[in-house]
């Protein structure tokens, strides 16, 4: 069911990024699509129960705190998936809001079928 | 797990208001409260790397997005004109949702995670040899830095390419010189 | 841009050191802690972002030249990427991590080999990334001044 | 391996970090220093002609790590990247004088190069994605780098396009991950032929055709494409034309339908019908355009329906079942026309440039009896249009021939007929341009203008001396040999891809 509901946060970004008309609501649409998959993403390494991938010292106090850790940590591999994802998205927001930043400078409205009509 | 139930509902929630709502300054700060329930979600998926870095991530966003849209054309947003296809689109997109919520079920349930079910998974070796490998007790930082460091050498690049990009499209003038001919005036 | 209030002005530059110190720690434990090069990175710019809606964007100008800046973005991919070479001219491979067994024991500030070092890397050049980006966003246009078409 | 297989990537991304700390002084070093970097790379990639081989990054197994594949198929990409980048690197270093902020150009450049080297060695699926990321935020900003009203625009579609085909692919890849607990290339396509396709998989599959789909342009998927081209300037044309969309778009496709998930009937009859749709639309709507770069871009559109036309029958022929020989002649076919495509198709966006730069519009009509003014132009986009038009000696011709022979030898004589009938529509678009730029009455004012020198030509008669030597690379049986054929090995293997790389 959580995954569903990814999806369906998915499917919404994926209709605002390709039915509405303003640029910010698409960089919105966009960003709401990203949410959804680093979401998703994590939660394939869920574990009931489970603690962060991380090691402190009184898991190294015991072999037993030691294989407890081993059997309940969960996955660190989505995590670092889903690091770099998030990196990159901030990395296209940053483009793609200088491009709006300088379309509105150019033309006035952030408006697509506006600054298509300008253009002519 | 309704902790998890309670705040998927909540980004849900935020986002419907944010992609429907007419004023953009509002759409974006429901971006922001969106931003800050997934890091709680990551928290309590147990991911408190991810946790950190998505709320700090999420209020540079909200500066870049609010600078973007603070003081221009404020709550003017001309009705979708295009009512068929929206109506369209909409049902292009609900089928889709339909027939995509079969392949969760493929998925192993959520809670147990994909690794415990294959065989010789390599996220049971970064979990059982990762701090005696490389030494570091962070299993996500050895995962990032040091077994998967090529795609962070990629993430780093990511980043520079976009931050040099931005600042290649918000320069003053692009043009050096004018052509060596006039352009033919459009006609 | 001209900056806020003076009591505004004085607890960002207090704050400001508080802000960057968190953000070193981040960065410096990010192998042991959560956190790391790029969450320490990030809260690095914050600080100079608060500086910057605080004071104006001159004051900071003035304090960090763009220049400079934009220079440690470069610094800190280089880096980066020459820590990869370096281990392929000492260990043999890319990206080995050939110094994972010279110094420091698990659980210490000195351990994980370059680990550490990638996380500097990173944390400056994300941090100077980010407040370039942020700080050319802000002042490359004012809101509503148009082109003239 | 005499060469690390890193160095592909670390050469032009340590060049790249560099560039930008010489500022406005140091343009020329800066130029200097760039092209260094890509003959450099074009001499790397030759000297791997024929090799093949797996490298382990960091020295961890491949499970636990990242490694990178060199195989047929993705030397013969990184020559033909590191043949176009090279020649039209050289042709930006007279060309982007007229802009400011060259160093930042040549360092995004740079950056799309390694992105797009990245993408065509990754032996993982996600890293696959972060370095298709690197060449597209690339590509995004080098459209918008003119700053004016048509290239803003064109700049942000293509930003949101290719987006949202990233996020798609890395939906894809959390469900692969998800169904087999891998992401490594060559365990998914283990894992997958030990438990069968699911739901879940043939999901992600159409997610990866969607997402490449939109990166590749094809046709539902084409919006951005007759934009963006015309809009960036004309090297960035000629280098998201000839090879961008290719190793991106059809290499990623080809290697995740071929290698990982498996030919299926059904992918084959998909990708031909999207390939056809392709060659005929782009065909129809390049004929009606007015704007020299427009032409060009519905073109490459065209083009491209024609690689992932012969990808997608070898593809359809090998799930068929039917003479292996068939399939590979047909995915020869596609292969051997995407390297001719990356080679004459960026030679003709860089006459465009040289035109645009020399007469300053890009309308056909405002323009005319060049052939005079512009002896060397006229020379190369001849050779050039004779090359994509298919006439004999040229090596449009010899792909085009390979792929209706195909066609013909599998017995689809009306697929053979619709590529007949697409190259002479082609060959309408080019006579039109022909007819309007170089010949016919000189208007009055482009009296003086000048052919353009130095380095922009060297690269122009570079590419031209190329397209007329392409055909030896399937006449000359040695050639074809270490260059094409290892190519076309790795696709119709097919699934053995995972025993070979799990293997060496």
């Amino acid at each position: 069911m959580l995954y569903a509901l990814c999806f369906l946060l998915f499917m919404i970004g994926l209709y605002c990024a390709v039915v509405k008309k303003n640029m910010v609501k698409i960089v919105v649409g966009i960003l709401i699509m990203e949410y959804a998959v680093n979401l998703f993403l994590v939660m394939l390494g869920y574990r009931h129960g489970g603690i962060a991938p991380i090691i402190d010292k009184s898991h190294l106090e015991s072999q037993a705190a030691l294989n407890n850790f081993v059997s309940s940590s969960v996955d660190p591999l989505p995590q670092a998936l889903v690091l770099t994802a998030i990196v990159i998205s901030l990395g296209s927001l940053a483009l793609m809001i200088s491009l709006c930043i300088r379309t509105y400078e150019k033309y006035g409205t952030f408006d697509i079928t506006e600054i298509r009509r300008l253009r002519g | 797990m309704t902790i998890f139930y309670i705040l998927m509902i909540f980004i849900v929630i935020a986002s419907l208001i944010a992609v429907e709502t007419t004023d953009l300054l509002s759409s974006v700060i429901c971006i922001g409260a969106m931003g800050f329930g997934v890091s709680l979600v990551f928290l309590f998926l147990r991911a408190p790397d991810i946790a950190i870095t998505q709320i700090v991530v999420e209020v540079l966003g909200l500066i870049i997005l609010i600078r973007a849209t603070i003081s221009r054309d404020l709550t003017f947003i001309s009705g979708d004109k295009e009512f068929f296809g929206t109506v369209v689109s909409v049902a292009i997109i609900f089928v889709i949702f339909l027939a995509g919520l079969r392949v969760f079920e493929t998925l192993p349930e959520f809670g147990t995670a994909i690794f415990t079910q294959v065989p010789n998974a390599a996220s049971q070796t970064y979990i059982s040899q990762g701090l005696e490998k490389t030494g570091a007790a962070n299993l996500v930082a050895s995962v990032i830095l040091d077994y998967r460091a090529y795609d962070t050498l990629g993430e780093a690049t990511v980043l520079f390419t976009s931050i040099l990009g931005a600042t290649v499209l918000l320069r003053r003038k692009a043009k050096n010189t004018p052509e060596t001919l006039q352009p033919v005036s459009e006609s | 841009m001209q900056g806020m209030t003076i009591i505004v002005k004085t607890i960002s530059s207090w704050v400001k050191v508080l802000i960057v110190l968190f953000g070193i720690y981040i960065i410096l434990f990010g192998h042991l802690t959560p956190g790391g090069g790029f969450a320490g990175g990030v809260i690095l710019a914050s600080s100079y972002v608060l500086l910057m809606l605080a004071f104006g964007g001159e004051f900071v100008k003035k304090d960090l030249p763009l220049s400079l800046v934009s220079k440690l973005d470069c610094l800190g991919a280089f880096m980066f990427i020459m820590i990869a070479i370096l281990g392929l001219v000492f260990g043999g491979t890319f990206f080995v991590n050939f110094l994972v067994d010279k110094y420091g024991q698990p659980l210490h500030l000195l351990s994980a080999g370059t680990i550490p070092f990638s996380n500097i890397a990173i944390g400056l050049k994300v941090g100077a990334s980010l407040f370039l980006v942020i700080f050319s966003l802000s002042t490359c246009c004012k809101a509503g001044e148009l082109d003239s078409h | 391996m005499s060469i690390p297989l890193p160095a592909f990537v670390a050469i032009p991304l340590a060049t790249a970090f560099l560039l930008p700390m010489f500022g406005k002084r140091g343009k020329d070093a800066a130029t200097v220093v760039a092209n260094i970097a890509t003959i450099l790379l074009l001499v790397f990639a030759i000297s791997c002609i024929g090799e093949s081989g797996v490298y382990e990054i960091g020295k961890w197994p491949i499970p636990l790590g990242i490694n990178l594949v060199l195989d047929g198929l993705s030397s013969l990409l990184l020559l033909a990247i590191s043949v176009v980048s090279a020649a039209v690197m050289l042709f930006s270093a007279g060309y982007m004088e007229q802009y400011t902020a060259k160093p930042k150009y040549l360092s995004l450049f740079l950056l799309m190069v390694a992105g797009m080297n990245g993408v065509v060695l990754s032996g993982d699926i996600f890293n696959l994605f972060v370095f298709l990321e690197i060449a597209s935020l690339a590509s995004y900003a080098l459209v918008g780098f003119g700053c004016g009203h048509e290239e803003l625009e064109a700049s942000f579609k293509y930003t949101v396009l290719g987006t949202i085909a990233s996020i798609f692919v890395l939906f894809a890849i959390g469900l692969v991950y998800g169904n087999t607990g891998t992401l490594n290339m060559a365990y998914i396509s283990k894992a997958i032929q030990n438990s069968g396709m699911n739901a879940g998989l043939g999901f992600a599959m159409a997610l990866f055709i969607v997402g490449f789909g939109l990166k590749a342009a094809l046709v539902p998927f084409h919006a951005w494409l007759p934009d963006a081209h015309p809009s960036a300037p004309a090297p960035i044309s000629a280098m998201l034309s000839g090879v961008l969309i290719k190793s991106l778009g059809v290499y990623a496709l080809a290697r995740v339908v071929f290698n990982v998930f498996g030919v299926s009937l059904a992918v084959g009859w998909l990708l031909i019908a999207l390939g056809i749709l392709s060659m005929v639309v782009g065909a129809f709507l390049a004929i009606g355009q007015w704007d020299i770069k427009r032409l060009m871009a519905y073109s490459s559109i065209s083009q491209i329906g024609y690689v992932v036309l012969g990808i997608g029958l070898g593809a359809m022929l090998l799930a068929k079942g039917a003479n292996p020989a068939w399939a590979s002649l047909a995915i020869l076919a596609g292969l051997f026309h995407l390297v001719n495509h990356a080679v004459y198709k960026s030679l003709l966006f860089l006459t465009s440039g040289s035109l645009e730069k020399a007469t300053g519009t890009r309308q056909l009509k405002e323009m005319g009896g060049l052939a005079q003014r512009l002896p060397f132009t006229r020379t190369t986009c001849t050779v050039a249009s004779a090359s994509i038009v298919g006439i004999p000696p040229f090596s449009g011709f010899w792909s085009k021939l390979i792929l209706v022979m195909a066609a013909i030898q599998a017995q689809y004589y009306w697929i053979a007929a619709i590529i007949v009938f697409v190259s002479l529509c082609t060959l309408i678009m080019y006579l039109k341009v022909q007819r309007y730029v170089f010949l016919g009455e000189l208007p009055e004012n482009l009296r003086e203008a000048q052919e353009n020198g130095g380095t922009m030509l060297v690269a122009m008669v570079f590419l031209a001396c190329l397209c007329v030597l392409m055909g030896l690379l399937v006449l000359v049986p040695s050639l074809r040999g270490s260059i094409l054929e290892p190519a076309v090995t790795v696709l119709t293997d097919g699934l053995k891809y995972s025993d070979v790389v799990m293997g060496m």
